[in-house]
């Protein structure tokens, strides 16, 4: 309908290839550095669709989604570290006096063994969370502050299991990905490279999946999780599955996160980076797929370019753009990107003189009923 | 009409983030002539700030007085402050950007072992330098890091075996879960048996724990002489408050610790760790000339409230060491500046330091104190004279097959 | 008692109530009647005060009270039983009278409501939530009565009621204005029970009054005209 | 025997500590569904306020009365605490009524800013309480000894308990607030002034955060970051005890206490923590809504 | 309860496709629903009336799994016990509800509103994949056109006017193609235009299926109900036609008061 003029705009095939070109090229002009950083971030993207998938599409808010990420990075850094050590025990293993390699390490010999488990692994706990609790009609709030529980169990337990872990520290100093120098610059720029195509490629999968009617099943969870049971669905059926694919996603995320920045550690993983990753969502919209990757993206040059300015009142700013978002952006990015087309909208609306009550929008009514 | 997924793609805002990181790319530094860059990365956020920012304000004391009187190769010291944010990747990421987008001649920076490892094979990589100021567990010695805290062998060992000739032979060792305290205590077990004290127990608590309750349950049933305490941070405050709630001074148990320094007593109240021991390499109350000097001007920056602590110090001499050994290279180059800073030494507030060349950790004099009423220290032993670092424990015996399992 | 100029109201962009001007002498019922959708609970909001008006004045006892809040509105005597019961789900029974008391002068709970309506002494200490739909409407009636309002906004009050207790309703409007000399706008399908209790009507077609008239002089005809598209 | 008494009453204490931190989050959450992260940060000014009494009394009264600073903490904690809820609530809170999950957010967000404030103001390291004199040692009993300073806190959290419970279920105010919870608008439409409302209810829930912090200090450590260890516990209470239900809370706190104290002491407190959460997430298999659900007919 | 007999009309030979036996339903001691018997008949609009706080909306509850009972079964074609199912299992068995509030899905457009409630296999894997066959359009476009929302199909369901809400949502109760409607309160707020435009569409609705309805409306019950239900205090106070209820006295007494004749 109305929406079709602005289509050609904004939600062309053109306009995403475009994107995509410049994210392909951007190792022509971003120096090492910041390739590494924009590709960091890109990860991060990869994230913020899974836990998009889930807060913004079906309503469930998981403050626990940087455990699935870390066990993902664990995963990947398992097997560097093995690279690295040729096999041999690691440093942290030793002085935590252990003789030889734990039994859980032995797969992650085996790269594509450890990638497959990368994904596998957080789903898996995803699924095993998501089956006890939605199972049980555990919703909303509840959920929410149960995820976030489980993150300061893992935590706890990656940290306290330091012998198998790394512990605190976590796991670093990697060699060789594939044989190939894991730090050198060509290495990185392939591996930034391979980062933006899993980017398109899950954003453009969850997109099919999301414009299908599953997409529609899960916004009516997402607004009526009770009113679907009446349709004749079993709405915790799906939230475990888009949970168990967002930790899927999480995982694939770590795995590209730890190949850039070279270390996971239970800090990344912990409470306050769970609770940004729904800062990425909320800001830069949910439910949009889109607006994710760009609230990732902003927000991590945001937390970059604030800390490398201002270390000492970077916080401030971070701060304040949570409580500045939320407060006048409840929709993100995306919503004032709406709005700006709205208006332009009513526009030509007015220009073309179709009545006005034609398009009264959902903006109007009341979203969040079911969100807790 | 596909309004289900309100799917508009802006990516219009795509390309703006994308612009602003071009953008920051293009400020990369253009070599100043007239300074000389240098980066100081520590927690300024999160739960490690209340011990990182003393040491940054120290090192910063340093690098004024040295510009003030005339800088490093007649050029002016440029501190470029970063945040590691109590987060170890951010520390890799900052000291990635600091030698990388920065060309810093060194880094000063890092706190907790876990920031010092993931910065490690950032410096090596990019052949930078990294300072690393705070005592830590030993088994390490990266070609690009200087220690200026104590090796085990400075801190730990001499103390252990104070304890066993002066407190008592029965051991409780509590600390805080993570890899310093859980090495440190692998040394110290080894060392019990060795010199024949007895271990009662081992116990860990997470990083932040706040409740002592079991702990302390599980101390008086065990009744140790010595409770050897490696706890870190907060857990600190909670664990001596609780200790003395519990109705336990230090005259029914010695607690010797060696991550609490004047700095963490004034968070954790004299009161309650009054009597109580710890060691270290410096004090505020150290007898040096160097130290008043230091004391002094620490306080006239900072305020008179302001105590100093060891690795205050020993950020503070990290920067003196390393002028020294660029005036020495005559260049800032890291192979060049190694090599200058063999057995360069400097009269730091703690007394004489040197860097061992063999390992780029720094000959340190161990001092074992009792703190005051006030919140001071004062010292009951040193060991006379400054001594060799020995971060693998290879001088002892007991250690031995420690330090073989380590050196591969 | 209460007097619409002019007033337009709606929710975002869409415009419910158009150019409305209606009027309520004292201890008169006045009752609106219109389709589904066309705007008479959008427009017992807009006087109640929780939609604000787009443009006009509400006018209540000669004073404007356009822009007061609703607690204001209901403190100057101003009742309200909205359509669909807004019960306090975990309050009891009794405490929703309570909370009802708030708006007016009266300390205790009067008799004559549990005499209207028996089952909430029975249920006194059950939690509103766990009411049926129409013990629910009986209570919100109840709890608009108890603070003894002057004016009193009634939106569809007998949906969801038993017949012989529609009847009872039938006789507490009539009670009340007898009694309190309260005025009321009711809103109301059923045009029987319309033309028991009210004194004027208005119908609503499109966010706009098309047909009004004192109720004695009214024609069913042309009003179901009106009712029906 | 001993052993066991002294799990119980190490539990027990545990459990009025959360039971303490939880009550005001029992209000703005149980109560007013909104998800205040800042509240640690709150529980943070408590015990600064604190602190800052300390430091009067110690510059300025004489030395006889020092102890009294920490009495009269409690209640300017409390006002203070609350004072800053209100501004919060009036700038922010007010806004975020129906979206409980963007509260969380937006609080996050002022937490982060509230603890760096306190960097500024007071510097990043910790800082230092003196417990009062007569909070020195413990009551004994045989062998066995119970510090004054954890008896004192079992008190506090009693007297606050009963205070907070009277206020919400016997005074009109207290019905009002619940009426305004349950149904803003009406409640508004009956007279109920709803911005008075909900302005002191927030701030009652914070005030109480403040007295947490008063009482934290006699326990651990004061510095920027004190609330963050606690808050996640503080929100684990009152979801085992049951969204919205006071004595749910109570029950919570006084349970989690108890097994954490039991598990710690078996295993060692990391695990501990691991078989708490277990512990919890198969209570909730069993309960899905908390210990005190409320049950109420859902008309979707 | 003796009154069952006389409710069977000829032409409906006891084809009873739901059959509750000794049903109670037990709030903390009250007991809602208290050992009720009672059957619903294939190809008939069935009505359930009844005092305030009678149990109707319970019962419909209880048959759609959104209460419990504590004793008593609920058979359904004769085969399973209602008692023991999910609600999403209940739908599956073929029986659909539509509540007292409106509740489409606002996010949604009227046709996507359609489309997910359309019979269909709802469960994960098959949803993932779903797809409309042209017979699914036809089916949906004809329901599109009874309800008089096709101009409406790509709106999103949040701006339509409340009537036309509650149209939508009886369309979505038919889209999956029940055999046992559940209805309640379907005309509170209608005027009597759309009254009459709902009982016509119910008339229609069960010529194929059995539909149960709860409504206070006398005159509606009076113009389409055949068969009626009285209850009372958790029980069957009264069984048979409109004509004999209004004839009872005691249900005259409880529920419809001196006037209704
Ligand atoms: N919260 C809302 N947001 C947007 N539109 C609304 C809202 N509430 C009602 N509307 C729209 O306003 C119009 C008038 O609604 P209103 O509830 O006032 O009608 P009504 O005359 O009371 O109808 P009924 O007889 O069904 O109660 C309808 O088109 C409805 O869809
Ligand atoms: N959760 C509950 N707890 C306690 N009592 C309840 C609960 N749910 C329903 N009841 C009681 O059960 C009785 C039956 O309620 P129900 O809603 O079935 O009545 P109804 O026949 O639909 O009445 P109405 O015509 O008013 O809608 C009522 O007295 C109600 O108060
Ligand atoms: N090196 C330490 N104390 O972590
Ligand atoms: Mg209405
Ligand atoms: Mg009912």
């Amino acid at each position: 309908m109305q929406k079709a003029i602005y289509q050609s705009v904004f939600n062309n095939k053109v306009l995403f290839t475009f994107i995509l070109l410049i994210l392909l090229l951007a190792p022509l002009f971003l120096s090492d550095f910041r390739l590494n950083l924009l590709g960091k971030f890109l990860a991060f993207a990869i994230l913020a669709i899974g836990l998009d998938l889930l807060w913004g599409y079906t309503g469930v808010l998981s403050l626990g989604h940087g455990i699935f990420f870390g066990l993902g990075a664990y995963c990947m850094a398992m097997y560097l570290k093995l690279e690295a050590t040729g096999g041999k025990l690691p440093d942290f293993m030793t002085w935590s006096g252990m003789q030889e390699l734990p039994l859980i390490w032995l797969p992650f010999q085996y790269p594509i063994v450890a990638i497959i488990l990368g994904i596998l692994l957080p789903a898996a706990i995803a699924f095993l969370l998501g089956y006890l609790t939605f199972r049980n009609r555990i919703n909303g709030v509840y959920f929410t502050i149960l995820s976030q529980a489980l993150v300061l169990v893992v935590v706890t337990l990656f940290i306290g299991q330091q012998n198998i872990t790394g512990g605190t520290s976590g796991v670093t100093n990697f060699e060789t990905f594939f044989g190939f120098h894991v730090n050198s610059s060509s290495t990185q720029t392939v591996i930034y490279l391979i980062t933006v195509v899993v980017l398109a490629s899950v954003f453009l999968g969850c997109r099919k999946l999301v414009k299908g009617r599953l997409g529609n099943v899960l916004v009516g969870v997402r607004d009526g999780e009770n009113r679907m049971r009446f349709l004749g669905y079993n709405p915790s059926n799906y939230k475990t599955f888009v949970y168990t694919l967002s930790g899927g996603l999480a995982g694939l995320a770590g795995m590209l996160f730890v190949l850039q920045v070279g270390i996971i550690s239970p800090t990344m993983i912990g409470i306050i980076p769970s609770i940004e990753m729904v800062l990425w969502v909320a800001l830069g919209g949910r439910g949009t797929l889109i607006g994710p990757v760009i609230g990732a993206v902003f927000v991590n040059a945001a937390k970059t370019g604030f800390s490398e300015s201002y270390p000492e009142y970077w916080t401030y700013f971070l701060g304040a753009l949570f409580v500045i978002v939320v407060v006048f952006l409840p929709k993100g990015l995306m919503g004032l990107v709406e709005m700006i087309q709205e208006r332009r909208r009513k526009v030509d609306v007015k220009q073309s003189g179709i009545k006005e009550s034609n398009i009264k929008e959902s903006s109007s009514v009341e979203v969040e009923k079911n969100y807790s | 009409a596909d309004n289900a997924a309100n799917a508009t793609d802006p990516e219009e805002d795509e390309t703006e983030t994308e612009t602003e990181e071009t953008t920051e790319t293009e400020e990369t530094s253009s070599e100043d002539e007239d300074t000389i860059k240098v980066g100081i990365l520590h927690s300024l956020s999160g739960t490690m700030a209340i011990s990182e920012t003393s040491v940054r304000d120290s090192e910063l004391l340093a690098i004024k007085e040295i510009n003030e009187n005339g800088g490093v190769l007649g050029k002016q010291l440029e501190p470029i402050i970063e945040d590691g944010a109590s987060d170890w990747p951010t520390f890799a990421e900052k000291a990635k950007k600091l030698l990388q987008q920065d060309e810093v001649a060194t880094i000063f920076g890092g706190w907790t072992s876990a920031s010092r490892k993931a910065m490690l094979p950032v410096v090596e990589e990019n052949n930078g330098l990294l300072w690393y100021p705070v005592q830590y567990e030993g088994m390490e010695a990266s070609p690009n890091i200087f220690y200026t805290g104590a090796a085990p062998n400075q801190q730990i060992v001499p103390a252990v075996s104070w304890l066993l000739e002066n407190r008592g032979t029965k051991f409780f060792l509590l600390g805080s879960d993570y890899v310093f305290p859980r090495t440190a205590n692998a040394a110290i077990k080894a060392q019990l048996e060795a010199e024949g004290g007895e271990l009662l127990a081992e116990e860990y608590t997470p990083l932040g724990h706040t409740d002592y309750n079991t702990i302390i349950a599980k101390i008086k049933s065990e009744q140790p002489e010595v409770i050897f305490n490696t706890l870190n941070g907060d857990s600190n405050v909670a664990f001596f408050k609780q200790l003395s709630d519990a109705g336990i001074t230090s005259d029914d148990i010695t607690v010797l610790s060696v991550s609490v320094a004047e700095e963490e007593i004034k968070g954790i109240g004299a009161d309650v760790i009054e009597g109580h021991l710890t060691s270290w390499n410096y004090y505020q109350t150290t007898d040096t000339p160097e130290n008043e000097e230091f004391v002094a001007n620490y306080k006239a920056e900072y305020g008179d409230d302001a105590v100093t602590a060891d690795p205050i110090e020993a950020g503070y001499f990290g920067v003196y060491l390393w002028a020294k050994a660029v005036e020495a290279a005559g260049t800032t180059d890291v192979d060049a500046v190694k090599e200058a800073a063999k057995g360069i030494e400097f009269d730091a507030p703690g007394g004489p330091v040197k860097i061992d060349g063999d390992n780029q950790h720094v000959y340190k004099t161990v001092r074992i104190g009792e703190v005051r009423s006030d919140g001071q220290i004062d010292e009951l032993w040193n060991s006379g004279e400054p001594l060799k670092p020995d971060p693998y424990l290879e001088g002892y015996d007991w250690a031995s097959e420690l330090s073989e399992a380590l050196s591969q | 008692m209460l007097k619409l100029q002019e007033l337009e109201a709606g929710y975002d962009e869409s415009m419910v109530i158009r150019d409305i001007d209606l009027q309520v002498k004292d201890n008169q019922v006045v009752c609106i009647m219109g389709r589904n959708g066309v705007g008479k609970t959008t427009l017992l909001k807009t006087i109640m005060g929780i939609l604000p008006p787009k443009k006009g004045k509400v006018i209540y006892m000669d004073t404007d009270i356009t822009k007061k809040r609703p607690s204001h509105r209901a403190k100057q005597g101003i009742g309200y039983v909205p359509q669909g019961r807004e019960i306090f789900p975990k309050l009891t029974v009794y405490e929703n009278l309570l909370v009802g008391l708030e708006a007016g002068t009266e300390k205790k709970i009067k008799e004559d409501v549990y005499t209207y309506f028996p089952i909430l002494k029975d249920f006194k200490k059950r939690n509103g939530g766990d009411l049926s739909g129409g013990q629910q409407q009986q209570l919100a009636i109840a709890r608009a009565l108890v603070a003894n309002p002057s004016f009193l906004l009634l939106d569809e009050p007998t949906e969801g009621i038993q017949p012989n207790i529609v009847q009872e309703i039938q006789e507490v409007i009539l009670d009340i204005k007898r009694t309190s000399q309260t005025s009321m706008i009711l809103v109301e399908q059923d045009l029987e029970f319309v033309k028991n209790v009210a004194d004027y009507i208005y119908v609503i077609d499109h966010g706009s009054v098309v047909y009004e008239k004192a109720v004695d002089e009214i024609n069913d005809d042309e009003v179901y005209h009106y009712l029906s598209v | 025997m001993t052993q066991i008494i002294l799990t119980l009453f190490n539990g027990l204490s545990l459990g009025s500590i959360l039971l303490l931190i939880a009550l005001g989050l029992a209000i703005t959450f149980g109560l007013m569904n909104v998800i205040n992260m800042a509240h640690g940060e709150l529980i943070m000014i408590g015990a600064y306020v604190t602190y800052v009494m300390q430091n009067l009394f110690l510059n300025y009264a004489p030395q006889q009365y020092f102890d009294l600073y920490f009495i009269l903490s409690i209640p300017i904690a409390l006002l203070i605490a609350a004072g800053v809820g209100m501004i919060l609530e009036f700038s922010l809170i007010r806004f975020l009524y129906r979206r409980p999950l963007d509260s969380l957010l937006a609080t996050w967000g002022v937490g982060l800013m509230l603890q760096q404030l306190a960097r500024s103001i007071f510097g990043a390291p910790n800082v230092g309480v003196q417990s009062p004199s007569f909070l020195n040692g413990g009551l004994e009993v045989g062998t066995l000894l119970f510090p004054y300073s954890r008896l004192f806190i079992i008190g506090l959290s009693i007297v606050c308990l009963v205070s907070i419970y009277y206020y919400f279920y016997r005074t009109s105010s207290g019905r009002r607030v619940r009426a305004v919870m349950q149904n803003r608008q009406m409640a508004e439409c009956l007279g109920v002034s709803t911005r008075k409302v909900d302005l002191i209810t927030f701030a009652i829930g914070s005030g109480f955060a403040g007295v947490a912090g008063c009482a934290l200090t006699l326990l651990g450590a004061i510095g920027p970051t004190i609330g963050t260890n606690y808050i996640i516990d503080a929100f684990m209470v009152v979801v085992v005890g049951g969204v919205g239900a006071l004595f749910g809370a109570v029950a919570g706190a006084l349970g989690i206490g108890f097994f954490n104290t039991v598990f710690e002491y078996v295993t060692n407190a990391s695990l501990g923590k691991v078989l708490i959460f277990l512990l919890i997430i198969a209570f909730l298999q069993w309960r899905p809504s908390g210990l005190v659900t409320s049950r109420s007919r859902s008309l979707d | 309860m003796s009154n069952s007999q006389v409710l069977k009309s000829p032409t409906s030979k006891s084809q009873a496709v739901l059959k509750s036996k000794k049903i109670t339903v037990d709030f903390s001691g009250f007991k809602a629903i208290n050992e009720l018997d009672f059957e619903v008949n294939r190809n008939t609009v069935h009505f359930v009336i009844g005092p305030n706080g009678a149990g109707k909306t319970t019962l419909l509850d209880v048959i759609c799994g959104n209460a419990r009972v504590s004793t008593g079964k609920i058979t359904f074609n004769d085969k399973h016990d209602l008692t023991k199912m999910s609600e999403n299992e209940i739908v599956d068995q073929g029986i659909s509800r539509k509540f007292q509030a409106p509740s489409v899905f606002h996010h949604l457009t009227v046709y996507e509103n359609l489309e997910i409630a359309m019979k269909q296999k709802k469960n994960l894997f098959s949803i993932i994949k779903a797809n409309n066959n042209q017979e699914d359009e036809r089916k949906l476009e004809d329901m599109l056109e009874l309800i008089g929302l096709t101009e409406e199909k790509d709106n999103l369901a949040g701006s339509l006017a409340h009537g036309q809400k509650q149209w939508l949502e009886i369309a979505m109760v038919l889209m999956q193609e029940p055999d046992l409607v559940l209805l309640d309160e379907p005309i509170a707020g209608m005027s009597k235009s759309e009254r009459k435009k709902t009982g016509e569409l119910i008339t229609k609705v069960a010529k194929e299926r059995a539909v149960l309805i709860v409504e206070h409306d006398m005159d509606f019950v009076k113009d389409y109900a055949d068969v009626v239900t009285v209850m009372h205090e958790g029980q069957l106070l009264f069984e048979g036609s409109m004509e004999d209820v209004q004839k009872d006295s005691r249900v005259r007494e409880v529920y419809l008061g001196r006037k209704v004749d």
